[in-house]
């Protein structure tokens, strides 16, 4: 009987499938690999299975799941616990305030008997004491040698990462592990160490959902792989089946690239000049950049999440500290505000864009014309005083009109709120506010990210557009590869913050899978 | 090692400036600070699980101690006079700030970030509560059985009851005399027992808990933990706490101003906590008590340190209440500062240059 | 390290108190030296002028001798922090004798206190609202207006003055306590003995809502309301002392009558209401004061419909209460002697004050009635 | 259009009728009591909308408004020790109470902007001490018009100054007139709605709309070039001079000042008022502040009268307060909930 057993999985974020008609059954003891893209459901598969409050605050799933062949429902964290079922998270669950024996005991700490029989299991006196040795023998079944009093906050972070799954493998009733990235911050060795244990544990028949970018440790320690590829299984294999380009392949899909954009060999004018250029945006670092744009391209930005991609254009506008430095036309630009950014034709629009994008209980109307509003005093009445200045309503309405029928942005009127827009809507009018700036140079990160498909369509035509048109020089930061392909003029592959490749669209999707791993593309000719 | 907490710091300097200018003997500061201790001690204590469960300070203890204030008329009404009157005094109280403390609890838990503005606000909704059921529903819709603590148009609460047969009751066990200070041992042992307690609680498995919320709600809920659970249980103890912490504090003084008796609790407890060098974020028992000691010296020294100052006597009063609001401005903005300063608390999404 | 640190600041700390403490002494003690000490206890300045004022005037009058104390401002919710105040003064050994005059209940237990510590310590208060067989017992002269006598004379007073109702403004924290509401009580049957009709309203609370301007605006209202109602002829009384700012405003613009304040006395109310411009070399002088309000009750046409007592009596008693405690711990004064008292009032007050019994069984608890002025 | 009736003013109107009802049955005069509830509604009208702008910058609940308070007593005083009166004398004193407040409102934003995201519990305490530190400063206050010192210590300033011989109800008198028993002070009026409209303008102008947006997101506003804690600060200067010129409002109509510890709470009917208005502690309008004030103070006009009528007092007085106390708890946790949603 498998230990657990997954069918239909379904799952929708608002109208937008993340998953569809999930089928998966791991056997007890089995190492199991997830694999795919960004974006291809991956981490929703895995969220659901340790009900993460996500899951349900977003409307549930459907299917049926079967544990030991018995049916359950997760509806919360505590419940998946319950079944047996632990998750190494990517981001860490540590509770850095606590040492690392209170981290990897929380929850099922050890307590003095006498207590705990009169005061009930809440109310018992935690035993210091044996809480440590039990903390401590878990870090030496992963060949940690570490006092378990210390505190995790001061942990590095690959010791972070081995608290995580101390905590995961000290319980006692553990049938399914999900990990979730576990190696992507651990160097070679360590996650040699890592691989050892997850033998071992595999041995005790505890079965394992084991999702990494790492293609060559899904193939050393796995007994199976199954592919998704935007929500859906693509493909499974036997361990004796494997092949690294095959897998990688199935990731990424799209054995046809439509060609959109027929490029016009670009200028190589640099318009802009990255030295060294570094920025601490939290959980996308990005360091040692070094990069000319050229006048006029579009040049793309890839890397797998948590690789650095969105730090470009969150720290170009300062939004994050930066080091380095960044040359604009020559000059340099440092110590410069947003405002002053702008108003040297640099735009930017964010990955978040409900968050930091658009004012959602505004119109379309005053979103569109808010910046310029701002920053260069566009459609403004004249008045002495700038602060003071009335908005000109004809100048903006007719703008807006423009905008919303060049970019065919989908509403009753441009008095609407964004918030009743859809999102790929709502992207537009992120779009009709960077126009209203008319920039030289715009950074847009993950355009595409959250709208449907023919939403999608119209983003990319538009930047395209907008390219040909007036010449703007674009940066987009994504993680569909595919797109970038279809509209780029070259493609800036990063790996764990750093530059990994600089591949032109034509080239092997087979370079573009090691560099997104990290790997060298010169093994391909 | 770290550098003495600033507030801390800041404290035994003015209480020193304060005790030197209004010319009181340090031995009657020492023996009113004794008895302050006792009194506010475990109203104080109640404020520390809160902290260390993230939600603030929590401004309702004013509920647990309405909850003490209801034990102790109803006894009264019923007319059970000395320890035995304590005693169900303690178990009145208990059952109601249970039931109080779940349901604050429950309030707070749909407020994130707004706690202690949402506390201060219930507190004064229970004050309506309560008077409106000892102001008006004494003698209309609920029976008194003892007459000479109604009004005499026989609705109502007088303002003022005397506890007389509680008064010092516990106070006055092992009092011991070194030279002009006087130590009630007994009082004393019951203050840190009930520190005990609390530092049993925070070792136990809830304490866990309640650190874990206070550091991050999220990823205490995807270890599998029910965050709203815990929090509940927080204020629960916090205002069960602060229940005995009244009834100390009322048998200490032996009168109850019925209305307004409960009235301050919070800002002085808060104030004290905060002058012992805890945060917002971070309080222990070593703090509270700290905090006791440096507030309350301030607190007793500033009037007549105040009149000295300025020489003027009109000014003293106005002193010593700028000292206990200023003092929780002034902490509230410090602490706040160096959260912010501190680069371990800048979150992923309020990046700043 | 990190435990020694604060550690060796409060041994400092102790130190440099000492030091200090004793300097202040030693300054007090070299510039004058009586041979004992009187503590005075008052509200502050703006909690009630009268009674910081009265007692500000007897510091003045015996120098060195004299300390003077306030209680915090919102006493209600403070009351731990009065008892501290009151018991610090008997921390002093010179101290000899303590005057409370507050007008507040709850002071008791810092007697009590102050007695347990210090039994042969005369304590006069003047007044305190706490239980008053209580209050006979601990302490050594209780000392009060005679509130429920007042709820005889002062609608006699406006029933001569010409009203034909009365209306009594007070509010529920007030109500709860015994004293006002007997007062109360006693004010409607005297209005019913004399044909008056006796309205009782009441208005928003100070102490639990929103303090006082809630209150102080429902009398803008309702006062106007009241006298279209019940007419000129008509005596109004407010329980709690910001009424009577807009009590006498209002009887300045309606012609009602004002027979007396809560606490009688002519700085009360008038100077606000009138916009007294009292110059600070007459500040204090109450024949002048009440010559001032004369002139403008008789602008406003009110000659006749305003009344007070002409001394402030929170300005006599701290006084008069000193006098008696000096007399008392001298040992020239018997405080069971009425017309001893009597003479000491006299010469305090310039005007004849009257002693009451509070109950016959009590030799140690008086209450007092001054004569009236009319202006 | 937004939404004005939920739940909070379904409460407060049904409470508000059920007053209504009593009174025409027990025979009380609403004419006059309406016309009492309109000049209420302009004395608080303008310390509710105070509070407007530190709301819609995002900056919460100003519950340090005895800061702009205290600002405008400090005009007002100033505009009496030179004896000022009549219409020039509430000019002056809106005049000093405004440079005062720009002034306090800048000290009190720089400690704002360092209390990010708790400004409501810091500005509490902020005004708290803040009147404290005031008590200190009236008792010795170096002004010399003996209409404002104690009568009998003869220095420092008296606990409440009467206006009648300055400006005292000069609003209140403009433009005065009787419609069906009904006072109506149409200056008063006017110029209420005249300053509601004025800061209505001000939130069309370009610094008026990076308020708001700063209110909403300040992401977003920052990502737009605007200087956040620049916009903040000025939104805290607004609050407070609208504080300032609040009391003035009130005290000319009330006729008295009121000193010392008297500012103290003032913020919390404010509050209560913008709350029950429909305000959720964000972006509030001028609509809200309007129905606010005027339901909020409504209940008081009506309440009182009523239940002297029907012989139980405390009992109203009592139910009253625990209605808004309901209405802002219940405010409190129903705006968080719209927010999670959004």
């Amino acid at each position: 009987m498998p230990q657990i057993k997954l069918s239909k999985i379904n799952k929708n974020f608002g109208n937008i499938q993340v998953l569809k008609d999930v089928e998966l059954e791991l056997e007890p003891g089995e190492i199991h690999g997830l694999v795919g893209a960004n974006g291809s459901g991956k981490s929703t598969l895995l969220n659901i299975l340790f009900g993460n409050p996500v899951i349900r605050n977003t409307g549930s799933y459907s299917g049926s799941i079967l544990i030991s062949g018995q049916p359950v429902q997760l509806r919360s964290a505590s419940e998946a616990v319950r079944y047996g079922i632990g998750m190494i998270h990517q981001e860490f669950a540590l509770i850095s305030g606590l040492t690392i024996a209170e981290n990897i005991k929380l929850g099922r700490e050890k307590a003095r008997g006498i207590t705990e029989k009169l005061l009930g299991y809440d109310l018992s006196y935690v035993d210091r004491e044996s809480n440590i040795q039990d903390a401590k023998a878990a870090m030496e079944k992963l060949g940690m040698e570490i006092d378990p009093r210390i505190l995790v906050l001061d942990l590095s972070i690959s010791m972070k990462q081995f608290t995580e799954i101390a905590r995961e493998i000290d319980k006692t009733d553990l049938k399914l592990l999900l990990l979730d990235e576990p190696t992507a911050v651990l160097n070679k060795e360590d996650s040699r160490m890592l691989m050892d244990v997850l033998r071992t544990l595999a041995q005790k028949g505890i079965s394992m959902l084991f999702v990494s970018h790492r293609l060559e440790e899904i193939m050393e320690i796995c007994d199976r792989v199954t592919v998704l590829r935007d929500g859906a299984v693509i493909s499974h294999y036997r361990s004796h089946e494997f092949e690294g380009i095959q897998i990688a392949q199935d990731m990424l899909g799209k054995e046809i690239i439509q060609a959109m954009q027929k490029k016009s060999a670009p200028l190589r004018e640099p318009i802009m000049e990255f030295k060294n250029f570094g920025a601490a945006m939290p959980g996308e670092r990005l360091d040692d950049l070094n990069i000319e744009i050229y006048k006029g391209e579009i040049l793309g930005i890839t890397a797998l999440s948590g690789h650095g991609k969105l730090a470009i254009g969150n720290g170009v506008m300062g939004i994050y500290d930066t080091w380095g430095s960044v040359k604009r036309k020559g000059t340099p630009l440092e110590n410069s505000n947003i405002r002053e950014m702008i108003s040297r034709g640099i735009c930017f629009i964010s990955e978040d864009r409900r968050g930091k994008g658009l004012l959602l209980k505004h119109s379309i109307l005053e979103n569109i014309v808010f910046t310029a509003m701002m920053t260069k005093d566009g459609f403004l009445h004249p008045f002495p005083l700038s602060d003071l200045r009335w908005p000109d309503r004809n100048l903006s309405s007719v703008f807006a009109a423009e905008c919303i029928r060049e970019l065919s942005i989908k509403c009753e009127s441009a008095q609407q709120k964004v918030e009743e827009l859809s999102g790929g809507n709502q992207q537009k009018v992120c779009i009709a506010r960077a126009l209203a700036l008319n920039p030289e140079i715009l950074f847009i990160s993950e355009p595409t990210r959250g709208i449907d498909l023919g939403a999608k369509e119209i983003v990319l035509n538009i930047l395209v557009s907008l390219n040909k048109k007036k010449g703007t020089t674009i940066v987009i930061a994504s993680s569909e590869l595919d797109e970038l392909q279809r509209i780029c003029d070259r493609i800036v592959v990063l790996y764990e913050g750093r530059v990994s490749a600089v591949l032109s669209p034509e080239d092997d999707e087979r370079k573009f899978a090691l560099a997104l791993s990290g790997e060298s593309v010169d093994q391909i000719a | 090692m770290r550098k003495p907490n600033i507030m801390t710091v800041i404290f035994i300097v003015l209480s020193l400036i304060g005790l030197g200018f209004s010319g009181l003997s340090p031995f009657f500061v020492l023996n009113e600070v004794i008895i302050r201790f006792i009194r506010d001690g475990v109203l104080v204590l109640a404020l520390i699980i809160p902290v260390t469960a993230g939600m603030g300070l929590n401004f309702a203890i004013t509920v647990g101690a309405i909850a003490a204030q209801v034990g102790f008329l109803l006894v009264l009404d019923w007319q059970i006079g000395g320890l035995t009157g304590l005693l169900l005094v303690t178990a009145i109280g208990t059952v109601l700030s249970l039931a109080f403390g779940a349901l604050i609890g429950v309030c707070l838990n749909k407020v994130r970030g707004k706690e202690m503005i949402t506390t201060i606000i219930i507190g004064f909704l229970a004050t309506s509560i309560y008077q409106f059921i000892f102001m008006i529903g004494f003698g209309t819709f609920l029976k008194p059985h003892n007459l000479e603590i109604m009004l005499s148009r026989g609705i109502g609460i007088r303002n003022m009851v005397d506890l007389d047969s509680y008064r010092n009751i516990i106070d006055k066990l092992w009092l011991i005399h070194i030279g002009q200070v006087t130590i009630p041992l007994f009082m004393i042992l019951i203050v840190i027992i009930f520190s005990l307690i609390l530092r049993y609680i925070l070792n136990t498995r809830i304490g866990m808990q309640f650190k874990a919320v206070g550091e991050s709600k999220r990823r205490t809920e995807i270890l599998g933990l029910d965050s709203d659970r815990i929090r509940i249980k927080a204020m629960i103890f916090s205002t069960l706490l602060a229940c005995f912490g009244q009834i100390i504090f009322l048998q200490n003084i032996g009168m109850l101003n019925v209305y307004t008796a409960h009235l301050n609790s919070d800002i002085f407890s808060c104030a004290a906590l905060l002058a012992g060098g805890a945060t917002i974020k971070k309080a222990s028992i070593k703090n509270a008590f700290l905090g006791i000691f440096l507030f309350h010296t301030l607190f007793i020294v500033s009037p007549q340190a105040g009149q000295n100052i300025f020489a003027n006597v009109a000014l003293g009063e106005y002193f010593r209440s700028f000292v206990a609001y200023g003092t929780i401005a002034f902490a509230l903005v410090l602490n706040i500062r160096e959260t912010e300063l501190n680069p371990a608390a800048l979150t992923a999404k309020t990046g700043r240059k | 390290m990190k435990k020694l640190i604060p550690l060796l600041l409060s041994v400092l700390l102790l130190l440099l108190a000492a030091g200090c403490s004793n300097k202040v002494t030693q300054e007090t003690v070299s510039k004058k030296t009586p041979e004992y000490k009187i503590g005075i206890v008052t509200p502050t300045l703006s909690a009630s002028e009268d009674e910081f004022r009265g007692a500000d005037k007897v510091v003045k009058k015996y120098p060195g001798m004299i300390k003077h104390l306030t209680l915090p401002d919102n006493f209600e919710s403070e009351q731990e922090t009065a008892i501290t105040q009151i018991v610090s003064l008997a921390d002093d050994k010179d101290m000899k004798g303590i005057v409370i005059c507050a007008g507040y209940s709850g002071i008791l237990p810092a007697i009590q206190k102050v007695k347990e510590k210090r039994p042969e310590m005369v304590v006069i208060t003047a007044p305190i609202w706490d239980d008053p067989d209580m209050m006979a017992k601990y302490i050594d002269l209780c000392l009060d207006t005679d509130w429920l006598k007042r709820g005889e004379t002062i609608p006699t007073k406006a029933h001569q003055m010409g009203a034909k109702t009365f209306i009594h403004y007070s509010f529920p924290t007030h109500m709860a306590k015994e004293l006002l509401a007997n007062r109360r009580d006693k004010m409607k049957a005297t209005c019913e003995k004399l044909g008056m009709t006796f309205v009782d309203i009441s208005t928003p609370d100070p102490f639990t809502g929103s303090g006082p301007s809630p209150m102080l605006q429902f009398l803008q209202e309702d006062i106007p309301r009241q006298i279209a109602k019940y007419g000129k002829d008509t005596c109004i009384f407010g329980t709690n002392c910001p009424m009577q700012d807009v009590i006498i405003a209002k009887a300045l613009e309606l012609g009602f009558i004002m027979a007396e304040q809560c606490c009688p006395t002519p700085t009360q109310g008038f100077p606000a209401a009138m916009n007294l411009e009292i110059k600070p070399e007459d500040a204090g002088n109450f024949d002048k004061i009440n010559e001032m309000i004369k002139v403008k009750a008789k602008e406003a046409n009110e000659t006749g419909r305003l009344s007070t007592w002409p001394v402030p009596v929170g300005v006599f008693f701290p006084e008069f209460s000193v006098e008696v405690a000096k007399g008392m711990i001298e040992g020239s004064v018997d405080k069971t002697n009425m017309e001893q008292l009597g003479k000491i009032a006299k010469d305090v007050a310039g005007v004849d004050v009257h002693f009451n019994k509070m109950k016959p069984e009590y030799n140690n608890y008086y209450l007092i009635i001054m004569d009236s002025i009319i202006y | 259009m937004k939404k004005f009736i939920r739940p909070p003013q379904i409460i407060i109107l049904v409470f508000l009728a059920v007053l209504t009802i009593t009174a025409i049955y027990l025979h009380i005069p609403l004419n006059a009591m309406f016309g009492d509830s309109l000049v209420r509604l302009v004395m608080n009208g303008v310390l509710v909308l105070s509070l407007l702008p530190m709301l819609n910058a995002g900056i919460g609940l100003n519950f340090g408004l005895p800061v702009g308070v205290v600002a405008g007593l400090l005009g007002m005083c100033l505009a009496v020790n030179y004896h000022q009166t009549g219409w020039f004398g509430l000019a002056a004193a809106m005049l000093f109470s405004a440079m005062i407040a720009v002034v306090f409102g800048y000290l009190y934003a720089l400690l704002l902007n360092k209390v990010k995201g708790r400004e409501e519990i810091a500005a509490t305490f902020v005004g708290f001490s803040f009147v404290s530190l005031m008590c200190l400063f009236w008792s010795v206050a170096p002004f010399n018009n003996p209409a404002m010192l104690w009568p009998i210590g003869g220095k420092g300033m008296r606990l409440t100054v009467g206006l009648k011989d300055y400006f005292g109800k000069v609003l209140n008198n403009t433009w005065q007139f009787n419609i069906l028993g009904i006072k109506i002070s149409l200056g008063l009026l006017l110029f209420f709605f005249l300053l509601c409209f004025l800061v209505y303008l001000i939130y069309k102008t370009k610094i008026g709309r990076a308020m708001i947006a700063v209110g909403e997101n300040e992401d977003f506003a920052r990502l737009s070039g605007i200087n956040v804690n620049r916009v903040r600060t000025l939104s805290v200067i607004f609050s407070t001079v609208l504080g300032a010129l609040g009391i003035c409002v009130y005290a000319q109509s009330y006729g008295f000042l009121e000193l010392y510890t008297a500012p103290l709470m003032m913020a919390f009917p404010a509050a209560s008022a913008i709350l029950i208005g429909g305000s959720t502690g964000g972006k509030t309008t001028i609509g809200q502040v309007v129905l606010g004030g005027y339901l909020y103070q409504a209940i008081y006009v009506i309440s009182g009268p009523v239940a002297n009528q029907l012989l139980m007092p405390e009992f109203a007085e009592i139910i009253r307060m625990l209605a808004t106390n309901l209405i802002i708890l219940y405010a409190l946790l129903y705006g968080e909930g719209l927010r999670k949603n959004a």
